[in-house]
């Protein structure tokens, strides 16, 4: 036994000196890159990285530089780009910390299958980040306007992403994960939410935006755009964008602007909870498709001119008929769209005849592209107000 | 059994323990030939007392005792004044009766006794007792007389606990033995005594309790002392060291505490203890290794299911592994440092100039350094290495960028988790084995921290603590046992004695509580 | 040999769990749900029934010829001569799964958790607990599987109670929607990959203190096991969908990676990658000690242990040029492997079950 | 290059600890055995370490099992 002893003292000593330390690298030899931009211009690839300057963030006061530095490289293949950078920075690129990838709108127009090869292989890349694609400007672009309130843009606009899409709901959070399973998916396309620019980009670039209480140029979420395979189609407008959600059941908090049951004005709606389901089947050899919404709100400001309105369990009756209309046209304006200028199933019909009828499907499949614009979509949408408000009546000047 | 290998061969070389021994071991006749035999055995030493005096003024006879052993007044009062002044029976005529007389009336002392070997008599002499020869008689009478200075029981030093008995074992075995004694009053309470040492002849005693201690345990404790042939005991470290199962290990087999409610609990949970006599460290085996994690405040205090020895395991690992952690985080997997975190830590790294490895080692071996310090300082002078250790250490390093205020915590983190440990013998082994660890995590990350711990693992459940696996009764599991393992159920469900201990008489309490069916 | 090593019945249970789960965890997912798509959690059910008969033939073999281990039991079944034979085709057999699961945990470590580091210094560095464990005995190691095990259950079902908010239902519909022919297809690696090679645990039959729970504690053990890949299969097609799970090479590494804890503690797969270091360890073990126990059955050596270290150089060797790249790796374990772990795994036994009772004819006679 | 020399290292090491007790006990057929294999491990991690081509048993299993494999596999098909 004490043999073994011996053995193994020798081996943990010696082992580390055969081997050497291969994989370690020191925190301060380390360029952590909070956001990836991708574009393509003129064949080339544009390879843009934002790295964070640890020691001016962590510092009590801020200094000169600013909290992050913005490089991009060109290069035939992203590789070669990012190989490119290194050349670039003085220390390791570190990309497990990356939280948001943004597509340039013309790659993303143009198929975004190769670059998406290169990050699934490398293992430090991990596929939880949020895709966005850069509406009317460059990825690198966007990657140059410095924000408030959260020091690191790539930061910024990946908790911004997250609480917007619960909140109001004509973005989407789209990872990079559920992004290549809706593309390789073949009864559903992916969506994913655009961004771009408000106000001068040049000067978006410079800390002395910070001086004014509002900042000029700052960056925005915009609708979403729709794809066919890997492929950016078209933008949506803010009404499809939530119709689409509406029809996802992505909604958990939004709000709705309802009219009024009789005379003019609107009414504002606090979406709480949507349910969804997507259902289809196979009625003559021809698939068919069922939206099912369900949604519950409050009443959060109201413009009626009815007295007592919200009182009266009917009027709410009628109200709810209201808004169920309002969502409807929402996601009717989503499916139509969907399936007259993209002719795309960025709606997942195809997973739910899939579901529903797997042998029918499988004889579809192939050309599930050309049959799902024909599809008959029906919308049902159920709504219920549970509350409200924290006022039953509208409080009246002269009452 | 190398080691035991190695003693015996060191006996062959024989160390005697009295030089210039006459060659008959037996008490001559003659009063002069005995004295000259105790001056030949213990030379001329100033504090060796050797007494003539007459008896009823016509015998001859002497007192040998070693002074400062011995307690002065009732060496006068009992033995001196009672023999000189004894009148009634004259020694000349019926010899054996005489010895049996002095003995039964004369010397009014608790413990006498005739003995004619003359070995042990010097043995006895040197262990505090006084002799008394008597001219024409060829036996040694031993009084008992031990009487030396010794410390009083205090409080204990090292184990310490808010609510419990606030004593300590001594140095003394006898007072030893007598605390424990007092604390477990049954006939079974069994003491054995033997002596080891050539030179030193200390005093051991092995106790045990009849019919609840695992005879195989007792026995092998009894031949391993029994194996035991070395030249001077001078703490029960040197026992321990001589019969524990593999000294090549960093783990402790053999347990030890100065707290006599901590033996006499591990006696009654089956264990036996040694006491050694010179050192207030009581020996107890077997050892397992949850018994490191036990303080007795989780018998005394409030323990709600024994929560807080949990918190001794967790402290164990972070003993071990905070440093080693943290360098496999910070320089293999970033990835799972969250990202706001990750960016201050690279700015405190900013500027340092060595590798967190070597960082780690620096501030770990100067804490271990400032440690021993503090134990070797004297106590006056034991502030300034505080002083010395947190603020030129702590704050000036972090300061001066040579090492990084998160590096100062790990190891904080460290050093305070590894005080948490009743028994400082697993302190140690921590300290040692932490070093490894964070060579491991800087060469594998935590593939290497993993491998790291398959091998501790591994030499864990292959230790032993005399016949008991060291690991028990975790593995090999066994269920009735975990109400007082990892656990410490409420006293009224502790109804089993540890199985793998005592297989004898395993159960503890009647069942009275919960578990009564009828 | 094995004469003083005795474990009890409860471990030895633990090591058929961890065994069952060892390497097929890593290989076992992808597999399946590549052959069956979203019912890929179905074949798994299938093939653990399958694996479940495998059992009962092998401890029906214990039964006959009680008390005995695996090697001893070829050796007095078909005789000293060919039962020789037999047993070198046994130590072949197990000699490659250790190599070839030393392998996958090299790969899994290369690929996913240590880009940069040779695969020489992670399979050198896993081999000294191996080796140390195999020195220190049956026994030894059982324990540590018995304190492991537990640490590597409750991970298992943190990583399982914390992604089930992930869960999308949908991914797994239409239940069946594959065929039953494709179900059975998928199930087939898995019926190579841990059941047939649940064989190697026969050599520690004679190991256990009490015979007669052999059977209860082997069964549960293999099914606990399996109910770990089936929760694992079913987990990645809920949390990551078909199409991901078949993306991916270790796909339960992926859906590890969702795991997070409050939105702070995230990307800790790490962790849970202890899970598989813990299985995928016992099981090298369990196997490179077997093919111990068979060479040194093979030349009579009463001390095997001796030999496990010159026998690791090979064993080393052996898995560093086990495959060339994962494409041969992954058409070796789902197809190839089946039929050669068919041979030793079903058809042998059976045979010697045959003989077994055969033999016990003559006696009667 | 440091795998060969990790090896020979390694090797004489395991020689020098586990040789001696075994001749001690006049074990001559178990030293003979384990110098054999150990020869062979070390010799094959040598000539594995400066690349040259080792023979892989797996190859072997493939071309007598393959055919029977596809054969299962094609009756699920």
């Amino acid at each position: 036994m004490r043999q073994v002893h011996k053995l193994l003292i020798f081996i943990m000593l010696i082992t580390p000196f055969l081997t050497g330390c291969w994989n370690s690298r020191e925190l301060n030899e380390l360029s952590i890159t909070s956001a990836l931009g991708i574009d393509k211009i003129d064949d080339k690839y544009l390879f843009t990285v934002q790295i964070i300057n640890p020691s001016e963030v962590a510092k009590d006061q801020q200094g000169r530089r600013t909290v992050v530095t913005t490089l991009n490289e060109e290069g035939d293949t992203i590789f070669e780009a990012w190989r490119k950078l290194t050349t670039e920075t003085a220390t390791k690129l570190y990309f497990s910390h990356v939280r948001v990838l943004i597509i340039g709108e013309s790659l993303a127009r143009e198929g975004m299958n190769n670059i998406l090869d290169t990050i699934l292989r490398d293992h430090e890349y991990r596929s939880d980040f949020t895709i966005l694609v850069s509406k009317d400007y460059n990825a690198n672009d966007i990657l140059s306007i410095l924000t408030t309130m959260d020091e690191i843009p790539g930061d910024k606009l990946f908790k911004s992403i997250k609480s917007s899409s619960t909140t109001y709901g004509t973005t989407k959070d789209e990872t990079l994960d559920k992004f290549i399973s809706e593309m390789a998916d073949k009864g559903k396309n992916p969506v994913v939410t655009s961004v771009f620019i408000v106000g001068d980009k040049e000067e978006g670039k410079y800390q002395s935006k910070f001086d004014s209480i509002q900042p000029e140029t700052y960056l925005k979420y915009g609708p979403l755009g729709a794809f066919s395979d890997d492929h950016l189609i078209d933008w949506m407008d803010d009404k499809e964008s939530r119709g689409y959600n509406f029809s996802q059941g992505n909604i958990q908090s939004t709000l709705v602007n309802v009219p009024c049951v009789d005379g003019e004005g609107l009414v504002g709606v606090e979406v709480i909870e949507t349910k969804a389901s997507i259902t289809a089947e196979m009625s003559n050899k021809q698939p068919t498709a069922n939206i099912q919404v369900s949604s519950y709100g409050n009443i959060m400001d109201s413009e009626c001119e009815q007295e007592q309105a919200f009182d009266d369990p009917k009027y709410i009756e009628k109200f709810q008929t209201n808004m169920s209309e309002t969502i409807k046209t929402e996601i009717e304006a989503a499916v139509d769209i969907s399936q007259q200028s993209f002719k795309s199933d960025i709606l997942g019909i195809g997973n739910a005849l899939h579901r529903a009828n797997p042998r029918g499907w499988k004889k579809l499949e192939g050309n599930w592209p050309e049959i799902y614009p024909s599809v008959p979509i029906s919308v049902i949408v159920e709504t219920e107000i549970h509350n409200t408000g924290s006022i039953s009546l509208s409080p009246k000047p002269g009452g | 059994m190398g080691i035991f290998r190695n003693i015996r061969k060191k006996s062959n070389q024989t160390y005697s323990a009295l030089p210039g021994q006459t060659s008959t071991h037996e008490v001559s006749k003659s009063l002069e030939e005995n004295l000259d035999a105790v001056t030949q055995s213990l030379g001329t030493s100033e504090d060796i007392i050797i007494r003539r005096f007459h008896i009823n003024g016509e015998v001859d006879a002497a007192i040998v005792f070693v002074d400062g052993l011995v307690e002065r007044i009732s060496l006068q009062d009992f033995i001196l004044k009672m023999m000189m002044t004894e009148r009634d029976v004259n020694p000349q005529k019926d010899k054996r009766k005489y010895i049996d007389y002095l003995k039964e009336q004369a010397i009014s002392i608790g413990e006498v006794r005739d003995l004619p070997d003359f070995r042990k008599i010097l043995n006895f002499i040197l262990s505090g007792e006084t002799a008394i020869f008597v001219e024409g008689y060829p036996t040694g009478i031993i009084a008992s007389t031990r009487g030396w200075e010794h410390r009083e029981v205090t409080e204990p030093t090292t184990e310490n606990v808010i609510r419990g008995p606030k004593e300590a074992f001594t140095e003394n075995i006898r007072t030893n033995t007598s605390l424990l004694r007092r604390k477990i009053k049954d006939p079974r309470f069994r003491i054995e005594n033997k002596i080891i040492g050539n030179h030193t002849n200390t005093d051991i005693a092995v106790i045990s309790i009849d019919t609840v201690t695992n005879e195989k345990v007792l026995k092998e404790v009894h031949e391993r002392l029994d194996r035991i042939d070395i030249d001077a005991i001078l703490e029960s470290a040197y026992i321990e060291e001589l019969i524990e199962d593999s000294t090549s290990s960093p783990f402790p087999t053999v347990f030890n505490s100065e707290r006599p409610d901590v033996v006499a609990a591990a006696l009654l949970e089956g264990r036996v203890a040694i006491l050694v006599d010179g050192t207030p460290f009581v020996l107890v085996v077997p050892a397992l290794f949850i018994h490191y994690f036990q303080s007795p405040e989780d018998y005394y205090e409030r323990s709600f299911f024994g929560i807080i020895r949990i918190l001794r395991f967790f402290a164990f690992l972070s003993a071990l592994l905070v440093p080693s952690i943290y360098i496999a985080l910070t320089t293999f997997h970033q990835e799972m440092i969250p990202t706001a975190l990750l960016v201050d830590l690279a700015a405190q790294r900013d500027g340092i100039p060595f590798p967190a490895l070597v960082e780690a080692f620096i501030m770990e071996i100067t804490f271990e350094i400032l440690r021993e310090a503090g134990i070797r300082m004297p106590r006056a002078v034991g502030q300034a290495i505080s002083i010395v250790g947190a603020l030129v250490l702590g704050q000036a390093a972090v300061q001066a960028g040579l090492v990084s205020p998160t590096m100062v915590i790990v190891v904080s983190i460290t050093a305070i988790s590894n005080f948490v440990f009743p028994s400082y013998d697993m302190a140690i082994s921590v300290r040692i084995l932490r070093f490894g660890y964070m060579i491991l995590a800087a060469t594998f990350g935590l593939f290497g921290i993993a491998v790291g711990m398959f091998l501790l693992l591994l030499h864990l459940c292959s230790l032993r603590s005399f016949g008991v696996p060291y690991m028990s009764p975790v593995a090999p599991f066994n269920l009735s046992d975990q109400e007082d393992a990892i656990f410490r159920m409420p006293l009224k469900f502790l109804i089993h004695r540890p199985r793998l201990i005592s297989q004898v008489n395993t159960t503890r309490q009647a069942i009275k509580y919960g578990k009564n069916k009828s | 040999m094995l004469r003083d090593e005795k474990i009890n019945a409860s471990q030895f249970m633990i090591l058929a769990i961890l065994f069952t789960i060892g390497s097929s965890i890593l290989i076992v997912p992808a597999s399946l749900v590549v052959a069956a798509k979203q019912d890929g959690w179905i074949s798994a059910i299938i093939a653990m029934v399958i694996g479940i008969m495998l059992v009962l033939l092998y401890t029906a073999l214990a039964k006959r010829q009680p008390g005995k281990s695996f090697p001893v039991m070829i050796e007095s079944l078909m005789g000293k001569r060919f039962g020789k034979v037999i047993l070198v085709l046994y130590f072949f057999f197990a000699f490659t799964l250790a190599a070839l699961v030393l392998r996958n945990f090299g790969d899994f470590l290369v690929t996913k958790i240590m880009l940069e580091t040779p695969h020489e210094a992670i399979h050198l560095l896993f081999l000294v607990p191996v080796v140390y464990a195999i020195k220190l005995g049956l026994e030894t190691y059982s324990r540590v599987a018995e304190i492991t095990f537990p640490f590597a259950a409750i991970l298992f079902i943190i990583l399982i109670t914390l992604t089930s908010p992930e869960i999308e239902f949908t991914n797994i519909q239409p239940i069946f929607g594959e065929g039953m022919k494709k179900i059975f297809g998928g199930s087939l690696t898995m019926i190579g990959v841990p059941f047939l090679e649940l064989i190697i645990l026969t050599t520690y039959f004679s190991s256990i203190n009490k015979p007669q729970k052999l059977r209860v504690s082997f069964l549960v053990g293999v099914v606990i096991g399996s109910s770990f890949l089936i929760l694992t299969t079913l987990f990645t097609i809920l949390v990551l969908g078909v199409e991901l799970t078949s993306l991916k090479v270790f796909p339960a590494y992926v859906w590890a990676k969702k795991l997070s804890i409050a939105d702070f503690l995230e990307r800790i797969e790490v962790i849970i990658a202890a899970v598989w270091g813990i299985s995928l360890f016992f099981k090298l073990v369990l196997s490179f000690h077997a093919s111990m126990i068979l060479f040194g059955k093979l030349f009579n050596l009463k001390d095997y242990r001796l030999l496990v270290i010159p026998m690791s150089f090979i064993l080393y060797t052996y898995s560093m040029v086990a495959y060339p790249n994962s494409a041969y790796f992954i058409k070796f374990a789902t197809e190839t492997w089946l039929s050669f772990a068919l041979l030793f795994g079903f058809i042998f036994p059976s045979i010697l079950l045959l003989l077994s009772y055969m033999k016990k004819d003559e006696v009667e006679t | 290059m440091i795998i060969t020399m990790g090896a020979i290292v390694l090797a004489i090491f395991f020689i020098v600890v586990e040789i001696p007790p075994l001749l001690k006990e006049k074990k001559v057929y178990p030293t003979i055995l384990y110098l054999a294999i150990l020869f062979v491990g070390v010799s094959l991690t040598i000539f594995h370490g400066l690349g040259a081509k080792i023979p892989n048993p797996l190859d072997g299993i493939t071309y007598v099992f393959q055919p029977s494999s596809t054969w299962i596999l094609k009756l699920f098909e």
